[in-house]
């Protein structure tokens, strides 16, 4: 029986990074638990039900909802990408199958992605300069899929100073060094 | 004699004084002018040299519509060809040369076309240097290229950085004049979301250069208080110095911002330029309009200038041109410079065309010394030194003819305004759409706010326009003074004249586009902005046709210049394009790896030893290493697709050509993907985790397009099965590992048993790696004993180090893409070079794969008569006769004695590798009717090889290695 | 060009990979139809001047697949649909 | 009257009274017995052979618009034969043989300039792809040759070794490649074909095709009915417009491909370049524009212009493989509608009308092609018998199986 083995960051650390650019605060974020939540076909009903019950938000298109314990936002029909805290729920599918048994596709999806939040006043002028979403005019609580420099990324708005960027963790140093010229370049 | 042309007024902060050069010599201006008035306030007349037959020029204009005035702007690295004076703001410190001149302007040698002139027409080229035939490339065309061009490149690398961003708003209005602000103010207020543009470093357009009144102030007063009241509205957005440069589908606009072209460099961070990609839900063109000159001979001295120029510099930047200034209109817009100018204290000699008035010559080679006139058959010459020319003006609809809808011609002020039919959600106003007085301009722009504002439900109101002047344009078309000798400049730039447009019509190049092509009429850096309608009016008063008749002329994007740099933004350099690192790529650089790019991943090409100092040593040493104990492999960059779904294993029927259905859980299968025209797509294997549960791997290189498929097939083919699917390529690290002692080295690591017998050949499942989640499947491409293991991509790299630590009694190895390569060319599998999007399951000797007994992807189409033919191509293995023989991938196959002439092309080596195993080069290869000539020899040939490359070959069985694949199941 | 995607609204067409024609919507069955009609339906098109019925894939969205009518021509987008909407009312299923 | 540089000095030292329309402006005729529908540089070029190498007579060439208003003046002026596959290769080596004499042919200078064209190899399998093509072009009697990464820094030392995302390993060459004055190959052919008696008939759009009996009578025109006893199709863009007058669906989508030119600027580019790991292709014009472009917008389309993706996918390109171009300014872009096919390659075939014949596919790829399009389009319209070296490019091909894909992507056309 082998020891375990220790975890390194989409960044290659051992901890989760930050950076502090003027006003904006990067920071890569290590602790929480992603899978992909896809209703089978026709059992849409039960899915909501049981997400519902579990408190498990599922949210309609391009929203994020955060609970007590899950997150989800809306990714594509029929399909969310659903948060939890790494922490108790490292193996978040052996923990959510059983919410929806048959009636969902339940992928894991912790370590496809790297995670960066960023916080600071004015977002909007970075965001614009990143990609193309209309970050001042749109709701708290908006999710997309978008590109930052040639890279798929999942924006959130969660207010007018904080947001959530899930980008492909192999290519996590490019999109940490695009968001950091970025900032540098609004000083 | 330090700014001796500098006059009282203007627009220019006399507080501060900036030093700069101009060809060496050190001059003085202030903050606000830009070069040309700079040097003009110096009594710099003479800037550029034109393109064709060098003659001396100065500005004709004032603005981004300049042909003449262009110079290399910055030095070394920073050197800018074709900066345009006119627009170039100043700052302390500007360093601009001449361009196009040598060895100097004031001296340039190759003036002599000038005097070459009457044998250098239009089109002259196309008729002569065909004799003898080779001279053209030899002699000719080499003298032609050299002298060709304006300005020049360094070839040092741009040093500065550029970016790019996306804006959104209701209404985008293009241009700050009168229009622009009437309209940013109506909507403003209204509340709506605006961006104002304007080129220029200063808001206000043509009121910055008139002394007419809006509402009781000055013009230029008054736009800057609207620029105050709008720059405290935080819905609006002004965008001085930034040039809208094109309109595209649904409401896209693009936009240059020059954020540092007024500074000597950038500051730190920041970029020269941004692209803005602008999403508007509505647009006003508030463009303004282009004054245009009158063709008469010798109009292309500097000094000669559009007459709303001469009055720009005065009024803007308190500079007069010249002490002795003419006036040649056919308008009353010139006589207001006239005014303006006389107001200043200037002395003006007014020709106005309109009394029978013209200008039928100059003189001055370097600047203008005077003008002959002729008034009513008297012929007079008068010294002046600065001529300003008004031939009326051209509303700037260039924006609107960028979906291509043509302009339309208006009698009333003798000028084309925009057709019916332009970019969906773009109108014009103000001089933009022909409403030339700066009411109108007001007016139209209000009115045109409102209007877009209504479409989108926004209401807004007509405030009460402040009193500005309405006059109306009083004009008498005149286009080119007859009767003359000499030459007479329409295109100023590319030296275009009257002589050359009479020309075109001879030979019957009468057609607008043929006018154009011919004799390069608007080609040039300005793109036609003062030249084009000029051209067309000769070309319709030499054929007797109006001009509506002659036709119109339409402008593409972009409306000026744009800079490689700034369309390009950040993606240059290693910046093009995003780095993908595998999870192994940290422990791979601390062993010195040597890395490839593949796609956007890097991986490990091979892993040198100390002491290596050939890449075949390490990759040889990796391969032998593997096939005599055990070599490690991060195969992670293969794509992952994990399908769910009660109907996954209908789905992999209907997406693989072999069969699916039958693979039972916890084994995988060899996949085999045909496109719909029967070709070999992809291949994989895929295993069943579940009932309704399996993984499916791509190629590297296909990860992306195989799930693009993939989800065309369950959306739009077969609608209502019950399947997800979801990549988890990067969700896990995964690992070959492979060799006679794999299972013993995985038996240190996984937690589970793992024998044979529990975990048999083609066996898939979960697994735990010290108590963490994984997955085990066995399958092999090196042909060893192997296995793929994958943990969290988190583990990846600990992962790596475990297996190598466990692997030390086995002296275990980790090899890269090279081996790899090698090892799969020695089992005779295909990869990339065979899988070429031009091959069939059959031609890779795989055809039996595809079952006829459903229905897949490829298999109808795959059963084509060409595609059956026996003689067609089959991969075959190919082997040195002599085991020194060298091989090449894409050498062709010659039969022995065969001529090296396409009917005997047998076929080609697709890939070629070192065999350590065997001892020489092998390959695989597509060789015509292939299988049926096992065993036979024939030549592959390398005729790109200096020497040619002739080999003699074997063409053997693609299985080198092992082809029973015993090795596999031990 | 922007997209109005029935589900998310405007966006940029530059998100989107585009296939080709709707008419590829019309696969036959491979046990039932041959070569013939397969090579009619895989090669040959009507390309239009004018409205245009065609697929756009949003791979840098929600992964829908879309049917677009578009004029090719003035590229004025006139409809969008849900691919699988079109296919399942042409009577696709499995 | 015959060009040369004594007539140019003749005409100067007598105020260019002497030069002649350099094509007339003839109403149509009744019937003819050929007649080219499309202006363009494939049906100028048909309309040339046909009257001066098959003897032919009574020939109109039919255009909507103006002459050489089609892809012959909207392309990047490129001229090559380096293709891989046994249908295409001898093809365009025949037509890089008529670009080398086509001046002195037909005595107006087009500027054929065989400067080189450089094809950059960025992997190892790139370089094998290349070899095999390189070896295929060899085998079929043209020039290639392959460089190593020092050739190349030795021939463009200022493009992108020491920085590159995609580093430059080596290139295929092709010294006979180079670059044509579009226009005037246009305007020489309509001119030998004017002098041939060939009628050129402008803004005279085809409405309709009168068939009958599964045999071509002529067409209708916005200038009334033109008969023909054989009538070709060579309107490469618009190819399903006019085909549909005959009732035919083609392997074809029509995509425009924009192209861009810069600002003059003195000499820096000899040769073509063209990137390996980006879309971007490069020369610079005798003018000493910069004349480059990229992919096709990849979306159906007849309108003559295109987005700004395209544009910036482009740049992109450009600065990644020569950072020194920085400074250079885009001044015009410009869109082509092409005829994408289904494999990337042309048609030159007959149709089920008796005497309608089509001439068209081209993609990207026809301004190179053109005199060998347009002699053997004369060649199969004259004789019945496609000439030897277009005998891959008929339509029926995919239901063969024997498609010509030179890039392996299937049946997309934006693919290819």
């Amino acid at each position: 029986m082998a020891d375990t083995l220790h975890a390194l960051t989409a960044l290659g650390q051992a901890a989760p990074q930050t950076r502090v650019i003027g006003p904006y605060r990067i920071e890569e974020r290590f602790d929480v638990a992603l899978a992909s939540v896809a209703s089978r076909r026709g059992r849409e009903a039960e899915v909501a039900s049981a997400a519902a019950a579990a408190g498990i938000p599922l949210p309609g298109p391009a929203r994020f909802t955060a609970g007590p314990l899950y997150a989800g936002f809306w990714v594509a029909p029929e399909m969310w990408f659903v948060e939890a805290p790494f922490a108790s729920h490292e193996d978040i599918v052996a923990v959510v199958k059983p919410i929806f048994g048959e009636a969902a596709s339940i992928t894991e999806q912790t370590d496809a992605w790297v995670r960066f939040d960023v916080l600071g006043t004015n977002l909007a002028a970075l965001v614009e300069k990143l990609c193309n979403v209309d970050f001042a005019r749109a709701a708290d609580g908006y999710a997309t899929r978008t590109v930052i420099e040639h890279m798929g990324c999942y924006l959130i708005r969660h207010t007018s100073g904080a947001l959530t960027i899930y980008g492909g963790r192999s290519s996590a140093q490019s999109l940490l060094h695009a968001l950091e010229v970025t900032a540098a370049s609004l000083l | 004699m330090s700014q001796s042309n500098r006059i009282s007024g203007g627009q220019i902060d006399r507080s501060k004084t900036l030093s700069f050069r101009f060809d060496g010599k050190s001059y003085q201006g202030h903050a606000g002018d830009t070069l040309a008035s700079a040097l003009l306030a110096n009594g710099v007349r003479l800037m550029g040299r034109s393109f064709k037959y060098h003659r001396p020029r100065g500005p004709l204009s004032a603005g981004s519509e300049e042909p003449n005035a262009l110079v290399h702007l910055r030095s070394g690295a920073r050197q800018e060809p074709n900066t345009r004076a006119t627009v170039a703001e100043l700052f302390d410190g500007l360093e601009a040369r001449s361009q196009n001149a040598w060895p100097s302007l004031k001296f340039d040698a190759l003036a002599i076309n000038d005097r070459l002139n009457t044998f250098l027409t239009a089109g002259f080229y196309y008729k002569t240097f065909m004799w003898p035939a080779a001279f053209w490339e030899k002699l000719y065309e080499p003298i032609i290229r050299k002298a060709a061009g304006l300005g020049a490149l360094t070839r040092q690398e741009d040093p500065d950085s550029y970016d790019k961003g996306f804006l959104h708003c209701d209404l985008l209005i293009i241009g700050a004049g009168p229009a622009g602000l009437s309209a940013a103010l109506t909507a403003g207020r209204a509340g709506a979301q605006v961006i104002l543009a304007d080129e220029d470093f200063r808001m206000g357009g043509r009121l910055k250069a008139e002394t007419l009144e809006v509402g009781g102030q000055a013009g230029a007063d008054w736009a800057a208080a609207q620029v105050l009241e709008l720059a405290a509205m935080p819905n609006v957005r002004l965008m001085p110095r930034t040039t809208i440069i094109g309109a595209f589908d649904h409401g896209i606009y693009g936009a240059v911002e020059r954020v540092s072209d007024h500074l000597a460099v950038p500051m730190k961070g920041k970029v020269r330029q941004t692209l803005w990609r602008i999403y508007s839900r509505r647009a006003v063109l508030a463009g303004g309009a282009t004054e245009r000159p009158i063709a008469f001979e010798n109009n292309d001295r500097p000094g000669v200038m559009l007459a709303g120029a001469l009055r720009a510099y005065a009024n803007r930047w308190g500079v007069a041109v010249g002490r002795k200034v003419a006036v040649f209109t056919n308008n009353d817009d010139g006589l207001r410079t006239a005014s303006d100018l006389r107001a200043k204290g200037l002395e003006v000699r007014v020709i106005d065309a309109r009394k029978g008035e013209e200008v039928i010559d100059t003189s001055g080679r370097l600047g203008l010394k005077s003008v002959t006139i002729r008034s009513n058959g008297k012929v007079e010459t008068i010294a002046c030194d600065a001529l300003g020319v008004s031939g009326g003006w051209n509303p700037n609809v260039n924006i609107t003819s960028h979906h291509r809808s043509r302009p339309v011609w208006e009698e009333a002020i003798a000028a084309f305004v925009p057709g019916e039919d332009g970019p969906v959600g773009l109108t014009a106003a103000g001089a933009a759409a022909g409403a030339l007085s700066t009411h109108g301009a007001l007016a139209t722009g209000q009115a045109q706010a409102i209007a877009a504002l209504a479409d989108l439900g926004i209401a807004a109101k007509a405030d009460a326009l402040p009193q500005a002047e309405d006059a109306p344009v009083a004009i008498s078309p005149k286009w080119y003074v007859a009767g003359g000798k000499g030459r007479a400049w329409i295109d100023q730039q590319n030296d275009v004249t009257l002589k050359d447009v009479k020309l075109a019509q001879q030979e019957n190049f009468t057609s607008v586009e043929h006018l154009k092509r011919y004799t390069t009429l608007g080609m040039a850096t300005d793109q036609g902005k003062t030249g084009n309608v000029l051209g067309l009016a000769v070309m319709a008063g030499l054929t007797g046709k109006t001009i509506p008749e002659t036709g119109t002329t339409i402008y593409r994007p972009p409306y000026t210049p744009v800079a490689m740099g700034t369309l390009a933004g950040r993606s240059r350099g290693k910046e093009f394009k995003p780095f993908r690192l595998t999870p192994s790529h940290k422990w791979a650089e601390e062993q010195g790896a040597v890395f490839v790019e593949v796609g956007m991943w890097l991986r490990s090409q091979w892993l040198p030893k100390a002491g290596e100092t050939h890449w075949r040593e390490s990759v040889d040493r990796e391969v032998l290493a593997t096939r005599k104990s055990v070599g490690i492999c991060d195969v992670t960059t293969l794509g992952k697709i994990d399908i769910q779904g009660t109907d996954a294993a209908a789905f992999l029927d209907k997406v693989y050509a072999n069969n699916f259905a039958s693979l039972a859980v916890g084994k995988c299968r060899y996949g085999l993907m045909l496109r719909e025209d029967g070709m070999v797509y992809d291949d994989g294997t895929t295993a069943r985790l579940g009932e309704n549960e399996y993984v499916m791997t791509t190629t590297t290189a296909n990860a992306v397009l195989v799930f693009r498929n993939l989800e065309y097939a369950r959306q739009v083919l077969w609608p209502d099965m019950d399947v997800q699917l979801i990549s988890t390529t990067e969700a896990w690290a995964q690992f070959s590992v492979a060799g006679p002692n794999a299972r013993k080295l995985l038996e240190k690591v996984v937690d589970q048993d793992i024998s044979d017998a529990a975990f048999p050949y083609m066996g898939a499942g979960a697994i735990t790696v010290g108590g963490i989640r994984g997955r085990l499947f066995r399958i092999s491409f090196s042909g060893e004993l192997a296995y793929e293991i994958a943990v969290p991509t988190r583990y990846g790299d600990a992962l790596v180090r475990k297996l190598m630590e466990a692997g030390r009694e086995f002296d275990a190895i980790v090899y890269g893409t090279e081996a790899l390569g090698v090892m799969r060319v020695e089992k005779g599998h295909v990869a990339g070079n065979e899988l070429n999007g031009q091959s069939s399951a059959l031609n890779m000797g795989l055809g039996k794969m595809v079952s006829k007994k459903k229905d897949s992807i490829g298999m109808v189409l795959s059963q084509r008569e060409a595609l059956l033919d026996p003689n067609g191509y089959r991969l075959v293995g190919v082997k040195p006769v002599h085991k020194d023989g060298k091989l090449t991938a894409g050498s062709h196959f010659l039969a022995i004695g065969a001529a090296p002439v396409i009917e005997n092309d047998g076929g080609w080596l697709t890939s070629k590798v070192y065999s350590p195993h065997l001892g020489c080069d092998i390959a695989l290869g597509y060789l015509k009717a292939g299988d049926q000539k096992i065993g036979t020899q024939m030549r592959a040939v390398n005729l790109l090889a200096k020497p040619v490359q002739e080999t003699l070959v074997e063409i053997v069985s693609p299985h080198f290695f092992d082809p029973e694949g015993e090795r596999l199941r031990g | 060009m922007i997209i109005n995607h029935p589900i998310l609204g405007p966006r940029d067409s530059q998100e989107f990979v585009y296939l080709g024609a709707a008419e590829m919507m019309n696969r036959p069955d491979g046990m039932s139809a041959g070569i013939e009609e397969f090579h009619e339906w895989l090669y040959h098109r009507d390309n239009p001047a004018g409205e245009h019925r065609e697929l756009w894939y949003h791979e840098q969205g929600d992964r829908s697949w879309l049917v677009v009518t578009r004029n090719t021509l003035t590229h004025e987008i006139s409809r969008v649909e849900l691919a699988r909407d079109v296919a399942k009312a042409m009577g696709r299923s499995k | 009257m015959r060009y040369s540089g004594f007539r140019v000095i003749a005409e100067a030292l007598t105020g260019h009274k002497g030069w002649k329309p350099v094509w007339r402006d003839p109403a149509p005729q009744a019937e003819y017995d050929y007649i080219i529908v499309g202006g363009g540089g494939h049906g100028l070029a048909t309309a040339y052979y046909l009257a001066k190498e098959f003897g032919q007579k009574r020939i109109a060439v039919i255009e909507k618009g103006y002459l050489g208003g089609g892809n012959v003046g909207r392309n990047t002026t490129i001229i090559r034969s380096n293709y891989l596959l046994d249908g295409n290769e001898p093809f365009y080596e025949f037509s890089l043989k008529l670009w080398e004499g086509l001046e002195q042919d037909f005595n107006y200078n087009a500027m054929v300039s065989q400067r080189g064209i450089l094809n950059l190899i960025h992997s190892d399998a790139q370089r094998d792809a290349f070899t095999r093509r390189g070896n295929a072009m060899i085998l079929n009697g043209a020039d290639a040759d392959l460089l190593d990464r020092e050739q190349i820094r030795a021939m463009y030392p200022w493009l992108n070794f020491d920085d590159a995302r995609f580093p430059i390993k080596g290139g295929l060459a092709q010294r006979r490649g180079g670059t044509v004055r579009h226009d005037a190959v246009a305007w020489g052919y309509a001119r030998g074909a004017d002098s041939r008696g060939v009628d050129l008939i402008q803004n005279c759009e085809v409405t309709g095709m009168r068939i009958e009996n599964g045999k071509i009578l002529g067409v209708e025109t916005s200038r009334g009915f033109i008969g023909a006893k054989k009538v070709g199709v060579a309107v490469a863009g618009s190819s399903s417009r006019v085909m549909a007058h005959a009732g035919m669906r083609l392997p074809i989508e029509s995509h425009v491909l924009q192209a861009f030119v810069s600002e003059g600027l003195k000499p820096l580019i000899d040769g073509v370049i063209t990137f390996g790991a980006g879309h971007f292709y490069v020369s610079q014009s005798d003018k000493g524009g910069l004349v480059f472009g990229g992919d096709i917008d990849g979306y159906n389309t007849y309108a003559q212009r295109g987005n700004l993706p395209v544009i910036e996918d482009v740049a992109e390109g450009g600065m990644a493989l020569m950072p020194a171009i920085g400074r250079a300014r885009l001044l015009r872009t410009w869109g082509g509608v092409m005829d994408m096919s289904m494999d990337g390659s042309p048609f030159i075939d007959k149709t089920p009308v008796d005497g309608l014949y089509f001439n068209g596919g081209w993609c990207y790829g026809g301004f190179k092609a053109t005199p060998a399009s347009g002699w053997c389009f004369a060649h199969l319209m004259a004789k019945d018998a496609p000439h030897k070296v277009a005998t891959a490019y008929r339509l029926d091909r995919f239901l063969k199986g024997k498609m010509i894909d030179e890039k392996g992507q299937g049946a997309q056309p934006n693919l290819h």
